[in-house]
């Protein structure tokens, strides 16, 4: 195992332990929410619906057709404030 | 005596070079250990610093994207569902 | 203050003063670099380091663990060039 990948686990149980795992992925949602990130992909979901025909999409379709632009419309302010939560959590509990 | 007194001179040069010779000896190899002591420590701090920046940055990046797949998913289930039922109803 | 120690003072203070010892320094240092003295001691610092754990380690606990095999590990033939060069300096200049 590399040193990086001993790295990664020893900070996934941390976050895992103390609940901040969960915490984040919260926080997350809710920031994805509060961008308007939801509503975009709803309004792309109806879209895509409505090109294909709703008897032609499957719920696989659909997420395979919308998770291009999902990714890519995540703010990076976003990404980078869940980054230093993480790092803030780190330098609190580090041993 | 003069010869003599060349052998002497040149006992006490060759004992006195040894001298010199740890002196300097012994002061080049603690500077050079501390030295190397101060700069393996520095590197090992900035070697695991830039561990804990990767290993965040990976770790954050799979809380992303374990989200979004559960994310896109309820939605795509969610919008399909309110279509279906938008044209159940359209139906009746 | 005996002869010899008078002596000693005098060499002492030629090879001060005409750059000799500092240039006998430069020497020992490129030698240790160059026969690969250096590196075998980095190696042994990142043992020191491991084995103890980075936390577990101050500068001077390092100097004093590896302090005996930096000794032990200077090579002869370097300690020897260094010395006849030093038996040099004392043939020219000792009066």
């Amino acid at each position: 195992m590399s040193k990086d990948s001993q790295m990664r686990a020893v900070i996934n149980q941390k976050l895992i332990e103390m609940g901040e795992r969960e915490r984040l992925k919260e926080l997350l949602r809710a920031k994805l929410i509060e961008c308007g990130w939801r509503d975009q992909l709803k309004a792309h979901c109806k879209e895509v619906i409505k090109e294909k025909g709703l008897e032609n999409v499957t719920v696989e379709d659909l997420v395979a057709g919308i998770t291009p632009k999902g990714r890519a419309l995540v703010p990076d302010s976003v990404k980078k404030e869940l980054l230093l939560r993480i790092r803030a959590f780190l330098a609190q509990h580090a041993t | 005596e003069e010869a003599r007194r060349k052998q002497e001179r040149e006992a006490l040069l060759d004992v006195f070079s040894g001298d010199l010779c740890h002196e300097i000896s012994e002061e080049v190899v603690v500077e050079c250990i501390k030295e190397t002591a101060a700069s393996e420590i520095q590197l090992a701090l900035e070697e695991k610093a830039a561990c804990v920046a990767r290993s965040s940055q990976a770790v954050c990046d799979s809380l992303v994207e374990e989200t979004l797949v559960l994310e896109l998913k309820q939605l795509a289930q969610e919008i399909l569902d309110d279509e279906l039922q938008r044209i159940r109803k359209f139906i009746k």
